[in-house]
Protein backbone atom coordinates (compact mmCIF):
# COMPACT_ATOMS: atom_id res chain seq x y z
CA UNK A 1 0.00 0.00 0.00
CA UNK A 2 1.05 3.57 -1.13
CA UNK A 3 1.07 5.94 2.29
CA UNK A 4 0.80 9.63 1.66
CA UNK A 5 0.69 12.83 4.42
CA UNK A 6 0.04 16.47 3.70
CA UNK A 7 1.08 19.62 5.35
CA UNK A 8 1.07 19.42 9.21
CA UNK A 9 0.32 15.29 8.82
CA UNK A 10 3.49 14.99 7.11
CA UNK A 11 5.36 18.14 8.74
CA UNK A 12 4.31 16.26 12.31
CA UNK A 13 5.29 12.20 11.32
CA UNK A 14 8.40 13.87 9.29
CA UNK A 15 6.92 11.40 6.20
CA UNK A 16 5.62 12.48 3.25
CA UNK A 17 5.10 8.83 1.55
CA UNK A 18 5.88 5.45 2.12
CA UNK A 19 5.31 1.74 0.48
CA UNK A 20 4.34 -0.59 3.12
CA UNK A 21 2.86 -4.48 3.14
CA UNK A 22 -0.46 -4.25 4.67
CA UNK A 23 -0.15 -5.23 8.28
CA UNK A 24 -2.12 -8.14 9.52
CA UNK A 25 -5.63 -7.16 10.54
CA UNK A 26 -5.07 -3.82 8.92
CA UNK A 27 -8.80 -4.22 7.20
CA UNK A 28 -10.34 -0.33 7.43
CA UNK A 29 -8.41 2.90 7.38
CA UNK A 30 -9.92 2.96 11.43
CA UNK A 31 -7.63 0.17 11.88
CA UNK A 32 -4.40 1.86 9.42
CA UNK A 33 -4.65 4.72 11.97
CA UNK A 34 -4.49 2.66 15.05
CA UNK A 35 -1.65 0.89 13.65
CA UNK A 36 0.29 3.96 12.82
CA UNK A 37 -0.38 5.77 15.96
CA UNK A 38 1.55 2.75 17.72
CA UNK A 39 4.94 3.46 15.53
CA UNK A 40 6.28 6.23 17.66
CA UNK A 41 5.49 9.27 19.55
CA UNK A 42 5.21 11.78 16.14
CA UNK A 43 2.83 9.07 14.80
CA UNK A 44 0.64 8.46 17.76
CA UNK A 45 0.59 12.74 18.46
CA UNK A 46 -0.13 13.42 14.51
CA UNK A 47 -3.32 11.11 14.90
CA UNK A 48 -4.27 11.73 18.16
CA UNK A 49 -7.31 13.99 16.84
CA UNK A 50 -9.29 12.44 13.98
CA UNK A 51 -11.98 15.28 13.99
CA UNK A 52 -9.20 17.11 12.44
CA UNK A 53 -8.02 14.47 9.95
CA UNK A 54 -9.45 13.75 6.37
CA UNK A 55 -8.47 10.44 4.86
CA UNK A 56 -8.58 9.35 0.69
CA UNK A 57 -8.17 5.99 -0.94
CA UNK A 58 -7.64 6.43 -4.43
CA UNK A 59 -8.12 9.50 -4.15
CA UNK A 60 -11.75 9.72 -3.06
CA UNK A 61 -12.43 11.15 0.56
CA UNK A 62 -13.42 8.29 2.80
CA UNK A 63 -14.55 7.76 6.11
CA UNK A 64 -12.91 5.66 8.66
CA UNK A 65 -14.71 2.41 8.11
CA UNK A 66 -13.94 2.00 4.39
CA UNK A 67 -11.98 -1.18 3.73
CA UNK A 68 -8.19 -1.23 2.51
CA UNK A 69 -7.55 -3.39 -0.14
CA UNK A 70 -3.04 -4.93 -1.64
CA UNK A 71 -2.37 -1.75 -3.97
CA UNK A 72 -4.31 0.98 -2.35
CA UNK A 73 -3.07 4.43 -2.37
CA UNK A 74 -3.99 5.62 1.08
CA UNK A 75 -3.66 9.79 1.85
CA UNK A 76 -4.15 11.86 4.94
CA UNK A 77 -4.69 15.41 5.74
CA UNK A 78 -6.20 18.30 7.42
CA UNK A 79 -9.01 19.82 6.38
CA UNK A 80 -8.35 21.73 3.11
CA UNK A 81 -7.44 25.79 3.05
CA UNK A 82 -6.86 26.47 -0.70
CA UNK A 83 -8.43 29.51 -2.80
CA UNK B 1 -11.49 23.46 -18.07
CA UNK B 2 -8.96 22.71 -15.31
CA UNK B 3 -5.42 24.20 -14.69
CA UNK B 4 -3.64 23.07 -11.52
CA UNK B 5 0.01 25.14 -12.06
CA UNK B 6 2.73 27.44 -9.93
CA UNK B 7 2.67 29.90 -12.70
CA UNK B 8 0.18 33.35 -12.40
CA UNK B 9 -2.66 33.57 -14.94
CA UNK B 10 -3.72 36.50 -17.20
CA UNK B 11 -7.39 36.72 -16.16
CA UNK B 12 -8.42 39.16 -19.13
CA UNK B 13 -6.87 36.66 -21.70
CA UNK B 14 -8.25 33.70 -19.86
CA UNK B 15 -12.01 34.95 -19.65
CA UNK B 16 -11.85 35.94 -23.51
CA UNK B 17 -10.96 32.51 -24.43
CA UNK B 18 -13.79 31.46 -22.64
CA UNK B 19 -16.40 33.24 -24.63
CA UNK B 20 -14.65 33.32 -28.09
CA UNK B 21 -16.69 32.50 -31.08
CA UNK B 22 -19.84 31.50 -28.60
CA UNK B 23 -22.31 33.94 -29.59
CA UNK B 24 -25.03 32.64 -27.66
CA UNK B 25 -23.25 33.74 -24.12
CA UNK B 26 -24.89 36.53 -22.36
CA UNK B 27 -22.18 36.41 -19.44
CA UNK B 28 -19.45 34.98 -17.75
CA UNK B 29 -19.51 35.56 -14.02
CA UNK B 30 -15.60 35.36 -12.46
CA UNK B 31 -14.01 34.67 -9.08
CA UNK B 32 -10.19 35.62 -8.77
CA UNK B 33 -8.76 35.19 -5.12
CA UNK B 34 -5.68 36.55 -3.84
CA UNK B 35 -3.15 36.01 -1.20
CA UNK B 36 -4.06 38.39 1.56
CA UNK B 37 -1.99 39.43 4.43
CA UNK B 38 -4.48 39.25 7.18
CA UNK B 39 -4.59 36.02 8.56
CA UNK B 40 -5.69 36.53 12.17
CA UNK B 41 -3.40 39.12 13.73
CA UNK B 42 -0.01 37.92 12.58
CA UNK B 43 1.91 39.51 9.27
CA UNK B 44 2.12 37.21 6.53
CA UNK B 45 5.47 37.60 4.27
CA UNK B 46 4.96 34.55 2.05
CA UNK B 47 3.25 31.77 1.70
CA UNK B 48 3.51 27.90 0.37
CA UNK B 49 -0.02 26.20 -0.92
CA UNK B 50 1.08 22.54 -0.57
CA UNK B 51 -1.25 19.87 -2.99
CA UNK B 52 -2.03 16.36 -3.97
CA UNK B 53 -1.06 16.08 -7.33
CA UNK B 54 -3.56 13.66 -8.88
CA UNK B 55 -6.25 13.96 -6.29
CA UNK B 56 -6.33 17.53 -6.78
CA UNK B 57 -7.29 17.42 -10.93
CA UNK B 58 -9.56 14.46 -10.29
CA UNK B 59 -11.24 16.30 -7.39
CA UNK B 60 -11.58 19.51 -9.53
CA UNK B 61 -12.85 17.82 -12.52
CA UNK B 62 -15.66 16.22 -10.80
CA UNK B 63 -16.96 19.55 -9.14
CA UNK B 64 -16.93 20.86 -12.49
CA UNK B 65 -18.43 18.31 -14.24
CA UNK B 66 -21.38 18.85 -11.15
CA UNK B 67 -21.53 22.25 -11.94
CA UNK B 68 -22.25 21.49 -15.67
CA UNK B 69 -25.11 19.21 -14.60
CA UNK B 70 -26.90 21.81 -12.10
CA UNK B 71 -26.25 24.67 -14.85
CA UNK B 72 -26.68 25.25 -18.33
CA UNK B 73 -23.49 26.36 -18.85
CA UNK B 74 -21.71 26.77 -21.86
CA UNK B 75 -17.90 27.06 -20.57
CA UNK B 76 -16.48 27.35 -17.38
CA UNK B 77 -12.62 27.17 -15.99
CA UNK B 78 -10.85 26.42 -13.04
CA UNK B 79 -7.06 27.11 -12.41
CA UNK B 80 -5.73 27.16 -8.92
CA UNK B 81 -1.99 28.18 -8.26
CA UNK B 82 0.62 25.85 -5.47
CA UNK B 83 3.93 26.84 -4.17
CA UNK B 84 5.45 29.94 -2.81
CA UNK B 85 3.06 33.09 -3.13
CA UNK B 86 3.30 36.62 -1.03
CA UNK B 87 0.07 38.89 -0.36
CA UNK B 88 -1.29 40.43 -3.35
CA UNK B 89 -0.78 37.41 -5.65
CA UNK B 90 -3.83 35.67 -7.62
CA UNK B 91 -4.63 31.67 -6.02
CA UNK B 92 -7.11 31.04 -7.99
CA UNK B 93 -9.59 31.56 -11.09
CA UNK B 94 -13.31 30.15 -11.76
CA UNK B 95 -14.90 31.70 -14.47
CA UNK B 96 -18.69 30.12 -15.90
CA UNK B 97 -20.34 31.42 -18.80
CA UNK B 98 -23.83 30.76 -19.56
CA UNK B 99 -26.78 32.68 -21.94
CA UNK B 100 -28.27 34.04 -18.93
CA UNK B 101 -26.58 35.74 -15.69
CA UNK B 102 -28.25 34.05 -12.96
CA UNK B 103 -26.98 30.76 -14.20
CA UNK B 104 -23.12 31.85 -14.39
CA UNK B 105 -23.54 33.53 -11.06
CA UNK B 106 -24.85 30.26 -9.14
CA UNK B 107 -22.80 28.00 -10.58
CA UNK B 108 -18.97 30.07 -10.33
CA UNK B 109 -20.39 30.27 -6.35
CA UNK B 110 -20.77 26.98 -6.18
CA UNK B 111 -17.67 26.01 -7.35
CA UNK B 112 -15.38 28.54 -5.39
CA UNK B 113 -17.67 27.41 -2.11
CA UNK B 114 -16.80 23.54 -2.96
CA UNK B 115 -13.37 24.09 -3.86
CA UNK B 116 -12.24 26.20 -0.82
CA UNK B 117 -14.03 22.90 1.31
CA UNK B 118 -12.51 19.73 -1.14
CA UNK B 119 -9.93 20.72 -3.23
CA UNK B 120 -6.69 19.13 -1.65
CA UNK B 121 -4.73 21.90 -0.99
CA UNK B 122 -3.21 23.15 2.05
CA UNK B 123 -1.71 27.22 3.16
CA UNK B 124 1.21 27.25 5.29
CA UNK B 125 1.64 30.96 6.45
CA UNK B 126 5.40 32.85 6.78
CA UNK B 127 4.90 34.78 9.78
CA UNK B 128 7.59 37.04 12.17
CA UNK B 129 6.82 33.59 14.37
CA UNK B 130 7.59 30.99 11.73
CA UNK B 131 5.66 28.55 9.44
CA UNK B 132 2.16 28.11 10.63
CA UNK B 133 0.00 26.16 8.50
CA UNK B 134 -3.44 27.60 8.49
CA UNK B 135 -6.41 26.28 10.21
CA UNK B 136 -9.66 25.51 8.32
CA UNK B 137 -12.55 28.08 8.70
CA UNK B 138 -15.77 26.55 9.92
CA UNK B 139 -17.61 29.52 7.24
CA UNK B 140 -16.38 27.34 4.91
CA UNK B 141 -17.99 24.40 5.71
CA UNK B 142 -21.28 26.26 6.05
CA UNK B 143 -20.80 27.75 2.60
CA UNK B 144 -20.16 24.79 0.71
CA UNK B 145 -23.60 22.75 2.78
CA UNK B 146 -25.88 25.66 0.76
CA UNK B 147 -25.76 23.48 -2.50
CA UNK B 148 -25.91 19.90 -0.81
CA UNK B 149 -28.46 18.41 -2.42
CA UNK B 150 -31.83 17.56 0.44
CA UNK B 151 -30.94 13.69 0.55
CA UNK B 152 -27.87 14.18 1.45
CA UNK B 153 -27.60 16.88 4.50
CA UNK B 154 -28.49 15.60 7.33
CA UNK C 1 -16.11 53.91 -10.26
CA UNK C 2 -18.47 54.53 -12.78
CA UNK C 3 -17.50 54.53 -16.69
CA UNK C 4 -20.41 54.69 -19.29
CA UNK C 5 -18.71 54.91 -22.86
CA UNK C 6 -18.79 53.73 -26.39
CA UNK C 7 -15.41 51.81 -26.24
CA UNK C 8 -14.12 48.46 -24.97
CA UNK C 9 -12.79 47.33 -22.27
CA UNK C 10 -9.87 45.35 -20.99
CA UNK C 11 -11.36 43.25 -18.32
CA UNK C 12 -7.72 41.94 -16.99
CA UNK C 13 -6.65 45.31 -16.82
CA UNK C 14 -9.59 46.64 -15.39
CA UNK C 15 -9.95 43.56 -12.43
CA UNK C 16 -5.97 44.26 -11.55
CA UNK C 17 -6.14 48.21 -11.31
CA UNK C 18 -9.21 47.07 -8.39
CA UNK C 19 -7.02 44.94 -6.45
CA UNK C 20 -3.51 46.43 -6.95
CA UNK C 21 -1.73 47.39 -3.62
CA UNK C 22 -4.44 46.96 -1.57
CA UNK C 23 -3.36 43.39 -0.07
CA UNK C 24 -6.42 43.27 2.37
CA UNK C 25 -8.20 41.61 -0.41
CA UNK C 26 -9.02 38.61 -0.83
CA UNK C 27 -11.46 38.24 -3.80
CA UNK C 28 -12.86 39.88 -6.72
CA UNK C 29 -15.92 39.00 -8.28
CA UNK C 30 -16.57 40.17 -11.46
CA UNK C 31 -19.60 40.09 -14.16
CA UNK C 32 -18.87 40.26 -17.93
CA UNK C 33 -22.26 41.28 -20.03
CA UNK C 34 -21.92 40.41 -23.63
CA UNK C 35 -24.16 40.63 -26.86
CA UNK C 36 -26.28 37.27 -28.21
CA UNK C 37 -27.33 36.51 -31.41
CA UNK C 38 -30.06 34.79 -30.00
CA UNK C 39 -32.98 37.50 -29.57
CA UNK C 40 -36.09 35.17 -29.39
CA UNK C 41 -36.31 33.52 -33.44
CA UNK C 42 -35.06 36.70 -35.09
CA UNK C 43 -30.83 36.45 -35.60
CA UNK C 44 -29.31 39.73 -34.61
CA UNK C 45 -26.85 41.27 -36.77
CA UNK C 46 -26.44 43.97 -34.89
CA UNK C 47 -27.86 46.68 -32.06
CA UNK C 48 -27.63 49.70 -30.90
CA UNK C 49 -27.44 50.99 -27.07
CA UNK C 50 -29.29 54.15 -26.06
CA UNK C 51 -29.30 55.77 -23.11
CA UNK C 52 -29.98 58.83 -20.77
CA UNK C 53 -26.81 60.65 -20.42
CA UNK C 54 -26.78 62.18 -17.16
CA UNK C 55 -29.17 59.75 -15.22
CA UNK C 56 -27.18 57.04 -16.56
CA UNK C 57 -23.70 58.29 -14.72
CA UNK C 58 -26.37 59.10 -11.92
CA UNK C 59 -28.04 55.85 -11.14
CA UNK C 60 -24.61 54.18 -11.29
CA UNK C 61 -23.29 56.28 -9.11
CA UNK C 62 -26.15 55.87 -6.73
CA UNK C 63 -26.28 51.86 -7.03
CA UNK C 64 -22.94 51.66 -6.37
CA UNK C 65 -23.28 53.47 -3.01
CA UNK C 66 -25.94 51.43 -1.95
CA UNK C 67 -23.76 48.51 -2.76
CA UNK C 68 -20.63 50.13 -0.81
CA UNK C 69 -23.40 50.78 2.15
CA UNK C 70 -25.04 47.13 2.56
CA UNK C 71 -21.23 45.30 1.17
CA UNK C 72 -17.74 45.47 3.31
CA UNK C 73 -16.35 46.57 -0.18
CA UNK C 74 -12.50 47.29 -0.93
CA UNK C 75 -14.09 48.32 -4.30
CA UNK C 76 -16.35 48.44 -7.06
CA UNK C 77 -16.49 49.00 -10.84
CA UNK C 78 -19.21 49.69 -13.21
CA UNK C 79 -18.73 50.05 -16.86
CA UNK C 80 -21.22 50.22 -19.41
CA UNK C 81 -21.00 51.26 -22.75
CA UNK C 82 -23.75 52.47 -25.61
CA UNK C 83 -23.56 53.02 -29.10
CA UNK C 84 -23.34 50.14 -32.04
CA UNK C 85 -22.24 46.46 -31.02
CA UNK C 86 -22.71 43.29 -32.64
CA UNK C 87 -23.08 40.05 -31.09
CA UNK C 88 -20.22 38.57 -29.03
CA UNK C 89 -18.83 42.50 -27.71
CA UNK C 90 -18.93 42.93 -24.01
CA UNK C 91 -21.64 45.66 -22.86
CA UNK C 92 -21.52 45.84 -19.37
CA UNK C 93 -18.72 44.89 -16.64
CA UNK C 94 -19.11 44.80 -13.00
CA UNK C 95 -16.50 44.10 -10.50
CA UNK C 96 -16.26 43.97 -6.48
CA UNK C 97 -13.26 43.56 -4.49
CA UNK C 98 -13.74 42.50 -0.48
CA UNK C 99 -12.07 41.04 1.97
CA UNK C 100 -14.29 37.94 1.82
CA UNK C 101 -15.53 36.29 -1.25
CA UNK C 102 -19.32 36.04 -0.39
CA UNK C 103 -19.88 39.95 0.40
CA UNK C 104 -18.43 39.86 -3.09
CA UNK C 105 -20.43 37.67 -4.69
CA UNK C 106 -23.56 39.07 -3.62
CA UNK C 107 -22.76 42.83 -4.30
CA UNK C 108 -21.82 42.06 -7.85
CA UNK C 109 -25.31 39.86 -8.19
CA UNK C 110 -26.76 42.61 -6.53
CA UNK C 111 -25.34 45.35 -8.93
CA UNK C 112 -25.94 43.63 -12.56
CA UNK C 113 -29.80 42.57 -11.47
CA UNK C 114 -30.43 46.57 -10.62
CA UNK C 115 -28.20 47.61 -13.34
CA UNK C 116 -30.51 45.47 -15.32
CA UNK C 117 -34.08 47.15 -14.30
CA UNK C 118 -33.30 50.22 -13.24
CA UNK C 119 -30.26 52.11 -15.62
CA UNK C 120 -31.67 53.56 -18.36
CA UNK C 121 -30.48 51.60 -21.28
CA UNK C 122 -32.15 50.60 -24.36
CA UNK C 123 -31.41 48.29 -26.65
CA UNK C 124 -32.59 48.28 -30.55
CA UNK C 125 -31.54 45.03 -32.56
CA UNK C 126 -31.02 44.88 -36.29
CA UNK C 127 -32.53 42.43 -37.59
CA UNK C 128 -33.51 40.68 -40.78
CA UNK C 129 -36.88 42.51 -40.28
CA UNK C 130 -35.41 45.86 -39.80
CA UNK C 131 -34.65 47.25 -36.65
CA UNK C 132 -36.72 46.12 -32.96
CA UNK C 133 -36.51 47.29 -29.80
CA UNK C 134 -36.09 44.98 -26.99
CA UNK C 135 -38.72 44.69 -24.62
CA UNK C 136 -37.87 43.98 -20.79
CA UNK C 137 -37.67 40.73 -19.21
CA UNK C 138 -40.07 40.21 -16.55
CA UNK C 139 -36.93 37.69 -15.03
CA UNK C 140 -35.22 41.17 -15.20
CA UNK C 141 -37.58 42.70 -12.29
CA UNK C 142 -38.19 39.28 -10.39
CA UNK C 143 -34.10 39.13 -9.51
CA UNK C 144 -34.23 42.87 -8.64
CA UNK C 145 -36.55 42.71 -6.54
CA UNK C 146 -34.70 39.87 -4.15
CA UNK C 147 -32.84 42.79 -2.91
CA UNK C 148 -35.52 45.24 -1.64
CA UNK C 149 -35.52 46.10 1.99
CA UNK C 150 -38.81 44.65 3.16
CA UNK C 151 -40.59 47.63 4.16
CA UNK C 152 -40.47 48.87 0.20
CA UNK C 153 -41.21 45.91 -1.26
CA UNK C 154 -45.05 45.81 -1.45
CA UNK D 1 -39.88 72.68 -18.65
CA UNK D 2 -37.28 70.49 -20.98
CA UNK D 3 -38.92 66.97 -22.08
CA UNK D 4 -36.97 64.29 -23.49
CA UNK D 5 -38.34 60.77 -25.11
CA UNK D 6 -35.69 57.65 -25.37
CA UNK D 7 -35.93 54.72 -27.07
CA UNK D 8 -39.48 53.95 -28.85
CA UNK D 9 -40.57 56.87 -27.32
CA UNK D 10 -38.65 58.68 -29.38
CA UNK D 11 -39.19 57.03 -32.47
CA UNK D 12 -42.53 56.98 -31.80
CA UNK D 13 -43.33 60.34 -31.64
CA UNK D 14 -40.36 61.67 -33.73
CA UNK D 15 -39.03 63.80 -30.62
CA UNK D 16 -35.82 63.33 -28.73
CA UNK D 17 -36.07 66.72 -26.79
CA UNK D 18 -38.14 69.58 -26.74
CA UNK D 19 -38.00 72.98 -24.77
CA UNK D 20 -42.04 73.83 -23.38
CA UNK D 21 -43.40 76.47 -21.45
CA UNK D 22 -45.43 74.49 -18.66
CA UNK D 23 -48.96 74.55 -20.31
CA UNK D 24 -51.92 75.82 -18.30
CA UNK D 25 -53.80 72.96 -16.09
CA UNK D 26 -50.34 70.53 -15.64
CA UNK D 27 -49.68 70.33 -12.58
CA UNK D 28 -48.39 66.74 -12.36
CA UNK D 29 -46.62 64.50 -14.49
CA UNK D 30 -50.24 62.66 -15.26
CA UNK D 31 -51.33 66.19 -16.55
CA UNK D 32 -48.86 66.21 -18.69
CA UNK D 33 -49.06 62.84 -20.32
CA UNK D 34 -52.70 63.87 -20.46
CA UNK D 35 -51.51 67.53 -22.29
CA UNK D 36 -48.91 65.23 -24.60
CA UNK D 37 -51.72 62.26 -25.84
CA UNK D 38 -54.07 65.39 -27.31
CA UNK D 39 -50.89 66.94 -29.15
CA UNK D 40 -51.55 64.70 -32.18
CA UNK D 41 -51.91 60.42 -33.02
CA UNK D 42 -48.36 59.91 -32.30
CA UNK D 43 -48.38 61.19 -29.20
CA UNK D 44 -51.15 59.81 -28.47
CA UNK D 45 -50.30 56.40 -29.53
CA UNK D 46 -46.99 56.75 -27.66
CA UNK D 47 -48.81 57.53 -24.60
CA UNK D 48 -51.50 54.99 -25.00
CA UNK D 49 -50.28 52.20 -22.31
CA UNK D 50 -48.66 53.78 -18.95
CA UNK D 51 -47.68 50.34 -18.18
CA UNK D 52 -45.08 50.26 -20.43
CA UNK D 53 -44.08 54.08 -19.77
CA UNK D 54 -41.48 54.88 -17.22
CA UNK D 55 -41.06 58.74 -15.85
CA UNK D 56 -38.34 60.42 -14.51
CA UNK D 57 -38.02 64.09 -13.43
CA UNK D 58 -34.81 65.92 -12.67
CA UNK D 59 -33.06 62.12 -13.72
CA UNK D 60 -35.00 60.14 -10.71
CA UNK D 61 -37.69 57.93 -11.36
CA UNK D 62 -41.43 59.41 -10.30
CA UNK D 63 -44.71 58.16 -10.25
CA UNK D 64 -47.16 60.11 -12.06
CA UNK D 65 -48.69 61.67 -9.20
CA UNK D 66 -45.14 63.41 -9.14
CA UNK D 67 -45.63 67.58 -9.10
CA UNK D 68 -44.28 69.59 -11.71
CA UNK D 69 -42.11 72.78 -11.44
CA UNK D 70 -40.59 75.44 -13.88
CA UNK D 71 -37.23 74.16 -14.97
CA UNK D 72 -37.92 70.58 -14.51
CA UNK D 73 -36.57 68.11 -16.84
CA UNK D 74 -39.01 64.99 -17.37
CA UNK D 75 -38.17 62.18 -18.96
CA UNK D 76 -40.02 59.68 -20.86
CA UNK D 77 -38.81 55.91 -21.58
CA UNK D 78 -39.75 52.12 -21.51
CA UNK D 79 -38.69 49.79 -19.29
CA UNK D 80 -34.87 49.10 -19.46
CA UNK D 81 -33.25 46.53 -21.50
CA UNK D 82 -29.34 47.65 -20.87
CA UNK D 83 -26.61 45.32 -19.79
Amino acid sequence: MKLLYFAWLRTRTGVGEEEIERPEGVETVQDLVEWLRKRGPEFAEAFANMKVVRAAVNQTYVQLEHPLAEGDEIAFFPPVTGG
Amino acid sequence: MIRVQTEDFDVGAELAALSTDDHSIGGVTSFVGYVRDLAGSASVSAMTLEHYPGMTEKMLGDIEAEAQRRWPLAASLIIHRYGRLVPGDRIVLVACASAHRQASFEACNFLIDWLKTKAPFWKQEQTPDGPRWVDARAGDDIAARRWQPPESSS
